[in-house]
């Protein structure tokens, strides 16, 4: 089912309240359809109970919804299993709670971890500090100007001592999507497991966690037509059995004693405290909607509109696109630089004109030092984009440096 | 059709020709400020003598107009000012950013005045600020200089 | 402003969509008014956007509407100051924040904790799994059978090793309220700090942090009228800037090199990541609706409805109240047993009779073995409930032990 | 108005009057299983011979009506039988609470068809089935009894 732009947009009443807004932030944040926002609701409003616990049927039903949408998230990423999918507040949590844990159980001191040039701080720095508190080290794969990692470079860059590679599926810088399936196989015949953040590629490819065989992926649902304040940790089943718990309290235990306590089976060992069941069925409502309009429908429009901006960005002087030329290695995510002008001034500028992009070093300072940059501008589509989105987008781009008054 | 300049003509001459965009050799009090929301950064460097006279003062670094030229204008506005007179200016152009001043106040400030209008961009305020903000760390940090 | 229960009510639409539900289960889980839902929505649905970074209105507004929620947290338990309010995920995730990092920068091998037996879980296990990273001993703080904490003992409890006491401002089991200011300047007047459990006492109690001077305090807002997926941790300026960073990653930086990180001023320094803005501004207008009904209104209600609650147990044969007999130290909390009868066994006669009520351990284990109980009920108020609630589950009390085939 | 009896006789009557509720000397197969979400537990104590026939059997510990005349009933009915014939009920009690079963099977499972409602309550089920699950648990983990 192909459907129009006007059918997706009518879905998010975002874009109704907002007439004057071209949103172009959406890897920052993508915007919530109705039936997402309704199911929020619904739970939090109407059908409020906690989970687990109560023996009455408001909360058997929380129960069961709950459970429900981590089965929609296993589905969606084609998880083998329920217990593998972990709630979280958001991919940062998940990465840390796979370094925290890790840290204790997996990683000694002496071991390497190899962490990609293009991680996002939430993929870099728990690993730094994981390092620190065992005695590990830190080294970094470094990429192609374009973004595209080498599996020879990996292969080279891989020691006996490395326990982990940690890396990006889709930078949220370049847009490219890694083969982790290629870089997960070197990785793992030499005994290293493969961290791999899914934020900027679960909402926009999909993604399979059994082909793939990374060992554990984190994601965020307000990135993926879900709320704020709900994440995903997919971590292999008997990984995570390995690992000990991250946060302790209610829910997570199977019996407490003053001495010391057992935990609860998969999933529950890692979900400690009463649960963010309305973020977590809202997310499941979400993917609801990604089965209901299909990645084929949202992909074709993603890179009918990539291509639009990328081929307009083109014929602008002076706009320096970062990563590959090639529009279709994208996902809708470009990164660019004005000559003479300041991103900051840029984004402001766009702003001044209604349209919403980002500016700044996008959490990824050490890739943006790599890459010999302070600071870029990046726009960022998702399939509810229009192309009036686009041209409006081209058309104060090209008016930039004369605005900020350079004569070309 | 053409969008007007972003900025006025004060803050695109001082982003465009920025006087004090140089390294200072022979400062004795040097210290770097950061932006955290963008990563920008600026390195203040003033030379001051014993009786505590910003003799000459520099910057370098990178940042969007707003910052450097925030920064160009406070030096033109504190070299050859007293450390306390640089510090009154200083509390007086945060006033202006944060709140408002009052007409005497605002020319005592001379050309940073064309920042006025930042008060309604808050999200540039970090901006605007970036250079003052190291100024008063720098004299903080070390308050007397030898 | 006293209002009648119905004016609360109608504020409440989940009674409306559950006209037969008695929901006695509020300690739990409260009910949200439709306000909170209101701005939830407005959020997610027509404001979403990241706050922090974007430099366009949308994301300014969020900024601005996000720390309005924390300084709204700040006045209702009066913290000097926005940088002593985290918000985290849940009351657990708070004290888990405390106890991870308070493990390497306040607390070493041979140290002290002192535990008060009372404790739910959350503020149990996360300090026995910090003793066992940090070589520090757990010891517990007991309790009279009424619940009440006795301050000689607590005097005699102090070591000069004790660092740190964690006890709750209102036990989840026996509903009464501990004197925390006494027991704070005793455990100050040894130099151990004192982490207090604020999540049964914040949504019933006015609570001044800065009288109580507590060092930390942990609340989550679901149980306050907020949704679920938002809690806060309180903590004093000067500690939390001794402390490391918990969770690390966007948002949370100054700087970041391959190198290692320096991290960003309180709060920020302890809000790793998107931030749940939408759960942030929910707890917030959930503050402003406690704001406007006043704590007196609502307390004289739970009082009432208490103290009727309670009447009417006392005149059941076979019920056994566990804690003081006084409904004025219950706050609307009260557990009990039925002779001969299982609490899950009681609760699922009080389900099948529309009544939400709680049976097991809840979450408090090591205090149930203390008093030697394996299970007990609890039945907990809300303003929002009526005296209606009140007899239908009295009702259904009295019948219990025939229904379970006692003849008395 | 009194409200009517909440569990069936059977139920009632396994609860009030539990035939193997008692410690058990000679037991060479004992196991505890806890329910973790109302931390209710039960240790079940087994006789079981060379030839891996129950010769006798009882349970201990606290629990609600339906897990303890749950287990009183898995009892009754697996004392005499072997090893492979309980677990082989124990499959089909599980089928029965998690899905359906057929008549001949209800047949099989004697008095714990009166637990067969539980399917309904869904909060109850790991009530019912704490026994069972402890009893499979119980020679998964030593297959073999000396
Ligand atoms: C006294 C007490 N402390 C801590 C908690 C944990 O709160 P949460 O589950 O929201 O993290 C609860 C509620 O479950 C509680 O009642
Ligand atoms: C590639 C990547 N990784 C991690 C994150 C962190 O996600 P969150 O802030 O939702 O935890 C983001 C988004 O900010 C991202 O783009």
């Amino acid at each position: 089912m192909l459907e129009s732009p006007d059918n997706f947009r009518k879905d998010f009443p975002f874009f109704a309240q907002n007439p004057d807004l071209v949103y172009l932030d959406n890897s920052a944040t993508s915007q919530a359809p109705s039936c997402v926002i309704d199911r929020l609701n619904r739970y939090e409003q109407l059908q409020k109970a906690s989970p687990f616990r109560g023996l009455y049927p408001l909360s058997v039903q929380a129960t069961d919804d709950y459970e429900h949408a981590r089965n929609l998230v296993r589905d969606f990423i084609h998880a083998g299993s329920g217990e593998e999918i972990i709630f979280t507040r958001n991919a940062t949590e998940s990465l840390n709670l796979v370094a925290y844990c890790a840290g204790n159980a997996l990683i000694h001191a002496g071991d390497e971890i190899l962490v990609g040039i293009t991680e996002h701080h939430s993929n870099m720095i728990p690993w730094q500090q994981m390092a620190r508190r065992t005695g590990a080290r830190v080294r970094y794969l470094t990429c192609s100007r374009e973004g595209a990692f080498n599996p020879d470079d990996l292969e080279q860059s891989l020691t006996d001592r490395t326990r982990l590679v940690a890396i990006t599926q889709m930078s949220n810088v370049f847009g490219q999507i890694n083969d982790l399936r290629t870089l997960t196989q070197i990785a793992h015949r030499r005994n290293a497991l493969v961290v791999a953040d899914g934020c900027q590629s679960v909402p926009h490819i999909p993604v399979n966690v059994r082909e793939l065989d990374v060992d554990f992926l984190a994601f965020s649902g307000h990135k993926m037509l879900g709320p704020t304040g709900i994440g995903v940790l997919y971590g292999k089943k008997d990984l995570l059995n390995r690992l000990p718990p991250f946060l302790t309290g209610g829910e997570m235990i199977e019996e407490v004693t003053t001495e010391g306590a057992t935990w609860a089976p998969l999933p529950q060992k890692f979900e400690a405290g009463t649960v963010n069941t309305g973020g977590a069925l809202a997310l499941g409502e979400a993917i609801a909607y990604y089965n209901r309009v299909g990645f084929d429908a949202m992909m074709a429009r993603e890179s009918a509109l990539t291509r639009r901006l990328m081929t307009g960005m083109a014929d602008i002087p002076h706009v320096q696109i970062i990563g590959s030329p090639k529009p279709e290695l994208h996902h809708g995510l470009v990164t660019f630089t004005i000559d003479g002008v300041h991103p900051h001034d840029v984004s402001a500028i766009m702003a001044d004109h209604g349209i919403a992009i980002r500016a700044g070093h996008h959490c990824a300072q050490p890739l943006h030092a790599y890459l010999g940059l302070n600071a870029t501008c990046r726009a960022s589509l998702m399939f509810y984009n229009t192309e009036a989105d686009v041209d409006a987008f081209l058309n104060i781009l090209s008016e930039i440096r004369g605005a900020m008054g350079y004569a070309d | 059709m053409p969008i007007k300049p972003f900025y006025n003509d004060i803050l695109m001459d001082h982003h465009h020709h920025p006087a004090h965009k140089h390294e200072l050799p022979d400062a004795n009090l040097t210290l770097r400020g950061v932006n955290p929301s963008c990563g920008d950064q600026i390195t203040l460097h003033l030379l001051v003598n014993d009786a505590g006279i910003i003799q000459d003062g520099s910057f370098t670094g990178d940042g969007c107009a707003i910052s450097q030229a925030s920064a160009d204008i406070m030096l033109d506005l504190i070299i050859g000012k007293d450390q306390t007179n640089a510090l009154h200016l200083c509390s007086l152009f945060m006033k202006m950013i944060r709140e408002t001043v009052s007409d005497s106040e605002l020319e005592e400030l001379e050309e940073a005045g064309a920042l006025q209008d930042i008060s309604h961009m808050p999200a540039r305020v970090k901006c605007a600020v970036l250079g003052w903000h190291t100024m008063e760390e720098a004299f903080r940090s070390q308050p007397t200089i030898h």
